[in-house]
């Protein structure tokens, strides 16, 4: 700890500080994990709060508007004062409602998003809430919980739109996160653990994300992921301009605020998780060297990596939302379970094909340094994985494209179509040209 | 049309498979007050009933009462997106009934206006049908092109959407200084407008999913509900008033009809920027052969029709609307009818509809371009 | 059997849809919209912003414009230029406009003569459609619509405009950012 | 195995939310209530899993029971809307007889569990080797926990010994799979998918299945696609 | 021989509130199998009790729960005791779990189909063999 870097000195002094008073179980088991779960709590929600702002002022200058403007300079409070709004505003439960699942379906929503975070490793040593050995199962099943919410919500309004609403992204959630899962088998083979930190150490240790050695897995887990948070092209059960607004139509004031901040904090954790297992997590070539052996200086780079790293795949989300029409129910449906799920399935094959690929290459090209804590690869072993990686891409596009060879909506992916320009000649009456043309 | 039973009980989806579901009037994509009841099996349209005359407010009534120069202005408040059009068939009617000989710089004026007016009108709806298809940013691209359109509108005729454009005989005023310079600078920008849009939508393959094949409707049957305008072209049929009765100055001018040939969304998506791209030309070509010279035709001071009924149509941004006008030789008609282009395109709508997701209904609403101020005049 | 005839891809096609051409093409587009809303100050490219900042910045209206209707007065003598004629009631399309006249008593040129001068003149503003057809009517240039547009008020009433308020102009709140 | 400290506090408190939440399962009027209160009993079950060591199984448990399994049963419950029926004055058990077998059985397994129970009292609080497996832990990234190999020994136990039942397992999981489908599945959306014989329809639509408009909007939707 | 009260009586009689005391501080494998066996009752008398088709449904669910229980305490405690094959335990549940998805599919694809055709879910109405 050099006074250079006494800025990050907090951790260790609040370390100090807390042993004063607490006993040293009771610090590493108790008050650290409470102060870490108290910080992230609040980022994620002041996050919430920005992502609209973010998202109205990212939406407006893709459509060459300037968004909100008037409260605060840029409009940097709006989201104070929407909140405020919101918090104050009537909460109204319909009549004919079931009073209490409607009342508590957003809190099930909030806290299956916030639980999630416990097992997110935002940094190495103190960036971690928990380690759990089945951290990836954990976010799995817990973001699970979350479709209940949804379907609660929607059945409890008693309302037609709603409860389409909820049925629709119950179904929608329920076959994306088939798929989600899957295409994480992929990378669990390379890293040997379920822990989340294992899986960043064993980026770490090979140096080398798993995007590159699972690209097509990355692909199927953001789509998916964006799918399961019900976002844009994907945002069916919220389709405004068919289901009016789903699930939360019968929802005003606070309760509806919760469901949009659990849809904002998902957002987080899906990027969470696709950081952590596909881009490295808060790995970056170079960063522990740049600490210069101050660990607390460490952490905190890795940090910033993270985040910056989430804030990319946060932008994709928005960028797609604001580029593209939104698919139709059934659409969706063919999507996730005649391209995602096959293509998952494949993805786990391909990569027990790679992996045996690479011990049989052993022998000959010195591919495999160890099989102890996640495949270490040699500069070779790397090279073949990437490779394998990449034409795994090729491989799943050609067998989901003979697939669906059938399917309407890809044959439907063609060019765009001629139209036919008639020159009538001037003053002619057209009918008789007309019924020419359909004979 | 025919009723569907409106269930008052509570129903689930498996006492009765049959849902009723009623969109709007208050739903944000059946653009207006329109009331669509749809049964569903699951989400399957088996059948829908249009309910309509939420906007009614008696205009062709109205104008029984009115001298026949205070009646444009309603007109304006039929299809309030295509103001200058709908203004255009009204003075031309009675200007035709009255023998009037317009001076051919009117003549030019209107056909550019009325052009600009067409690719105002269906840049809105562009921007509509691609919001209730889930493409955001299209919706404000296009009004941004569309704010082009209006601010010309406003220095020529001092008012944004319902211009109050013509009177009987002409113009209210010349085109305003700096007019050509307006129209050009937007004539030199569109073209490249046009590619952005279709580079958001036309290959996409969201876009094409949700559009081809969706509210197929035959040639044959189109004609046979009366189909008009950009929906009965994207069938494949080249019926198109302004090359089969040419009215303003739209006989001195070159261009093209284009035509679908599935009659689907996405045909009619095509046609109508391809129509956009056609306005454009003629706009181009008018504003380069535009004579000089006075506006207006010498009117009698009172304007008295000769007694006896008279039909004269244009070819909308929506499709053929027309106005019957019988006259008893008084100041005052003795009975006006429109022949409203979207309330008989919306006939197509159950049609298009049965055998179709929800989803595709709010498409095929989009595509047929209504506007529920002239369904319900 | 199919309704919708759709051609055969050629070999080019087929790989850009491969490679998802159509997506990237829409997302480059927006990606440029968004550099273009910070880079590009006055859209020179066409990718800036184009937004107008209403209440802080007022929008040009153009000159012949239909927004507030106002009764001119002659700017020497200040005395209205209405001569109560009431041409524009009766164009009117919507019966908005009331002209109460009263007949005074004056000498010209020694002789009583009675003249017919404008007393009270009701404009009602939330059935005016703006077609300007008043305006054309007015003989003396009188009645004109001007470029004001800002007409709400809170009550019903507040949009029946009298005399004064015709001459004067409304006071109308100027909303400041 | 003998838990302490917070351990034992946590089983507690999760040792009876599983117990009331499964009592109330039992006793809800409205079914969709109950499934709440079912998912209160299984997460509460997945916690006592947490507490003997079987993370993967808790972990599983949440995803297939709570994740898929319930909302399956939520989606079931809204489609066949038990609640409306149920408010009434309809009763919510079924007859004596029944009930009284229940507490029989009920009565019974009591009985016989306390016999067991006491009969080897003592003998399972074994004076475990404190720390002769934990020992073996490896420490976990925050330093603070240890994490334990059982998902690792799971999953080896599983594809050695159990690799035959686990494919039976899938084998049941496909059946199941097509068999649901096929008994949700009306003789409509069969037509539409174009899986009935033309020589039933007639017999179809004669016995009331079918009306005529449905044989033409199947007809119709199948044109549709290209 | 012991009565099966004697212990019980025994427990009761002498430094029952020690014995009750340390036994709850410190629940070991007797504790879980209790929770399990009454779980297992519970869902027992749901079962033989209601009358809705679905919650008899939920009800073999929490037998199923109950035995899961059963065999991770059993694992675990044969873990501790040094058993070679001690996660056989877990191996069952998860093939538990899978029957129960299995079954849970069928079943509701079953309620279903018997909902269309005599629209209800009573079993005291469902009492024919064929319809």
């Amino acid at each position: 700890m050099t006074s250079t870097f006494a800025l990050f000195a907090p951790p260790n002094f609040l370390d100090d500080l807390l042993l004063r008073f607490f006993g040293e179980q009771t610090v590493n088991y108790v008050v650290w994990p409470f102060i870490q779960i108290g910080a992230v709590i609040t980022l994620v929600a002041v996050w919430a709060l920005y992502a609209s702002y973010l998202e109205r002022k990212i939406s407006a200058f893709m459509q060459a508007r300037l968004g909100p403007m008037r409260v605060g300079k840029w409009g940097l409070l709006q989201p104070i004062a929407d909140a405020v709004k919101l918090l104050t505003k009537e909460d109204l439960v319909p009549e004919k409602a079931d009073p209490y699942i409607f009342r508590y379906a957003p809190y099930i929503s909030v806290a299956a998003t916030f639980i999630t975070f416990s097992v997110v490793p935002f940094a190495p040593d103190w960036g971690v809430i928990t380690d759990v050995n089945i951290g990836l199962l954990f976010v799995l099943s817990i973001s699970s919980v979350g479709v209940l919410a949804l379907i609660l919500a929607g059945w409890s309004s008693n309302s037609k739109y709603a409860l389409l609403g909820g049925l629709r992204s119950s179904a929608q959630m329920v076959s994306y996160e088939v798929s989600m899962g899957l295409s994480l088998v992929g990378a669990l083979m390379f890293a040997r653990t379920l822990s989340l930190s294992g899986i960043t150490t064993a980026q770490a240790s090979d140096s080398v994300w798993f995007i590159a050695y699972q690209p097509l897995a990355f692909a199927i887990f953001l789509i998916s992921g964006i799918a399961e948070n019900n976002r844009a092209p994907f945002d069916l059960p919220e389709a405004e301009s068919e289901l009016v607004a789903g699930f939360h139509t019968e929802y005003s004031g606070m309760r509806w605020s919760l469901f949009f901040m659990a849809e904002y904090a998902a957002m987080v954790v899906v990027a969470g998780v696709a950081t952590t297992v596909f881009l490295g997590g808060w790995y970056f070539p170079g960063v522990y060297r740049l600490a210069g052996g101050s660990n607390n200086l460490y952490v905190f780079l890795s940090l910033v990596v993270f985040i910056v790293k989430m804030a990319v795949l946060l932008y994709l989300y928005f960028w797609l939302r604001w580029t593209f029409p939104r698919y139709r129910y059934d659409q969706l449906m063919d999507l996730g379970w005649k391209w995602m799920i096959p293509a998952s399935l494949l993805n786990i094959v391909w990569t027990a094909v790679t992996i045996f690929v690479l011990q049989a290459l052993d022998g000959r090209l010195d591919t495999v340094e160890s099989l102890n804590r996640g495949v270490n690869l040699t500069g070779q072993g790397k090279g073949v994985a990437v490779f394998m990686g990449f034409a795994g891409l090729f491989i799943a596009a050609l067998f989901l494209a003979y697939l669906n060879r059938h399917s309407r909506d890809f044959n439907l992916k063609k060019q765009r179509r001629e139209i036919k320009l008639v020159d009538v000649p001037k003053g002619a009456p057209a009918v008789a040209r007309a019924a020419a043309d359909n004979a | 049309m025919h009723q569907v039973e409106v269930a008052t009980t509570q129903e689930t989806l498996l006492d009765n498979p049959e849902m009723v579901l009623n969109m709007g009037p208050q739903h944000p994509s059946t653009h207006g007050v329109l009331r669509v009841v749809l049964r569903l099996d699951g989400e399957t349209v088996i059948d829908l009933d249009c309910d309509i005359g939420f906007l009614h407010r008696g205009m062709e009534k109205i104008a029984e009462n009115r001298l026949y120069p205070m009646i444009a202005p309603y007109w304006d408040r039929l299809d309030y997106i295509a103001a200058v059009s709908n203004g255009l068939v009204w003075v031309e009617t009675v200007e035709q009934m009255l023998g009037l000989e317009i001076p051919p710089r009117a003549h030019y004026i209107r056909t550019i206006l009325t052009e600009l007016n067409r690719i105002s009108s269906h840049l809105l709806w562009l921007a509509t049908h691609a919001l209730d298809i889930g493409a955001f940013t299209v919706l404000l691209h296009a009004l941004r092109e569309r704010e082009e359109i209006l601010k010309i509108f406003e220095q020529q005729f001092g008012a944004r959407l319902t211009c109050h454009a013509w009177r009987i005989g002409g113009m209210p005023n010349d085109a305003y200084e700096g007019f050509t310079e307006d129209v050009q600078r937007f004539v030199d920008i569109f073209p490249k407008r046009i590619d952005q849009y279709e580079t958001l939508l036309s290959e996409n393959r969201i876009w094409l999913g949700r559009t081809v094949g969706i509210g197929v409707i035959s040639a044959a049957d189109a004609v046979a509900i009366g189909l008009s305008g950009p929906s009965l072209r994207g069938s494949g049929v080249a019926w198109d008033i302004r090359k089969s009765r040419p009215y303003a100055a739209y006989a001195d001018l070159d261009f093209d009809i284009p035509v679908g040939e599935n009659g689907d969304t996405y045909d009619r998506y095509l046609v109508r920027l391809e129509e956009m791209r056609q306005s454009r030309r003629i706009v181009q070509q008018a504003l380069k052969q535009m004579p000089d010279g006075p506006v207006n035709a010498k009117i009698p001071k009172v304007i008295k029709p000769p007694a006896g009924d008279y039909y004269h149509s244009i070819e909308g941004p929506k499709g053929e609307i027309g106005c019957y006008l019988v006259s008893d030789g008084t100041s005052r008609p003795y009975r006006v009818r429109v022949r409203p282009p979207c309330l008989i395109n919306l006939q197509a709508l159950r049609q298009m509809c049965v055998g179709h997701l929800v989803a595709d209904v709010v498409a095929i609403i989009g595509t047929l371009d209504i506007v529920l101020g002239e369904i319900d005049r | 059997m199919s309704l919708v005839k759709v051609p055969r891809p050629t070999l080019g096609e087929r790989l850009k849809r491969f490679f998802m051409a159509d997506m990237f093409k829409g997302m480059w587009l927006t990606l440029k919209y968004n550099v273009g809303a910070l880079t590009d100050k006055d859209s020179v490219k066409g990718f800036g912003i184009y937004t107008e900042q209403y209440p802080s910045v007022r929008p040009q209206v153009a000159p012949r414009f239909h927004g507030a209707p106002r009764l001119n007065m002659d700017p020497e003598t200040h005395e209205s230029l209405c001569i109560a004629c009431n041409l524009c009631a009766l164009a009117c399309p919507e019966d908005c406009i009331d002209v109460i006249a009263m007949d005074i008593e004056m000498s010209v040129g020694g002789k009583p003569r009675k003249k017919k001068v404008l007393d009270e003149f009701i404009f009602d503003t939330s059935r005016c459609m703006f077609c300007a057809l008043c305006q054309e009517a007015c003989p003396t240039a009188c009645l004109e619509l001007t470029q004001e547009f800002e007409l709400a008020t809170y009550s019903r009433a507040g949009f029946v405009w009298n005399r004064e308020m015709l001459e004067q102009g409304r006071e109308s709140r100027k909303f400041e950012a | 195995m003998v838990l302490s400290g917070w351990e034992s506090v946590f089983f507690w408190v999760f040792a009876l939310s599983a117990l009331v939440a499964g009592l109330l399962t039992v006793m809800a009027r409205n079914a969709v209530h109950s499934a709440l209160f079912l998912i209160s009993t299984l997460v509460s079950v997945a916690a006592l899993f947490v507490l003997l060591g079987a993370e993967f199984i808790a972990g599983v448990q949440i995803l297939v029971y709570v994740g898929g399994v319930m909302v399956l049963f939520l989606f079931v419950i809204m489609l066949v809307n038990v609640s409306a029926e149920e408010r009434g004055s309809e009763e919510l058990f079924n007859r004596t007889g029944q009930v009284t077998a229940a507490v029989c059985f009920v009565a019974l397994l009591v009985f016989g569990l306390f016999y067991a129970v006491n009969q080897s009292a003592g003998s399972f609080a074994s004076n475990r080797s404190e720390g002769a497996g934990a020992a073996r832990l490896r420490t976990a990234e925050t330093g603070v926990s240890k994490i334990s190999e059982d998902t690792q020994r799971v999953g080896a136990s599983l594809y050695r010994y159990g690799a035959l039942p686990f494919e039976i397992a899938s084998l049941l999981l496909l059946v199941a799979i097509v068999g649901s489908v096929l008994l949700a599945r009306t003789s409509k959306q069969e037509l539409v998918a174009d899986d009935v014989d033309p020589r039933v329809i007639p017999e179809l639509s004669a016995a009331g299945e079918l009306t005529p408009a449905e044989i033409e909007a199947a007809a119709r939707a199948k044109a549709f696609e290209v | 021989m012991n009565s099966p009260f004697t212990p019980a009586l025994a427990l009761l009689q002498g430094g029952a509130l020690d014995n009750l005391q340390q036994s709850l501080q410190h629940p070991d494998l007797s504790k879980f199998l209790i929770i399990g066996a009454l779980l297992f009752s519970i869902g027992v008398a749901g079962v033989l009790t209601r009358r809705n088709i679905i919650v008899i449904f939920m009800s073999i669910e929490l037998i199923l729960n109950a035995a899961n229980l059963n065999f991770i305490a059993f694992s675990r405690y044969l873990q501790e005791q040094g058993s070679v094959n001690a996660v056989a335990g877990q191996v069952f549940t998860v093939f538990i779990i899978v029957v129960a998805a299995a079954e849970a599919a069928i079943g509701l694809g079953l309620v279903i189909a018997l909902y269309r055709n005599r629209e209800t879910i009573f079993v005291d109405k469902i009492d024919l063999l064929k319809w």
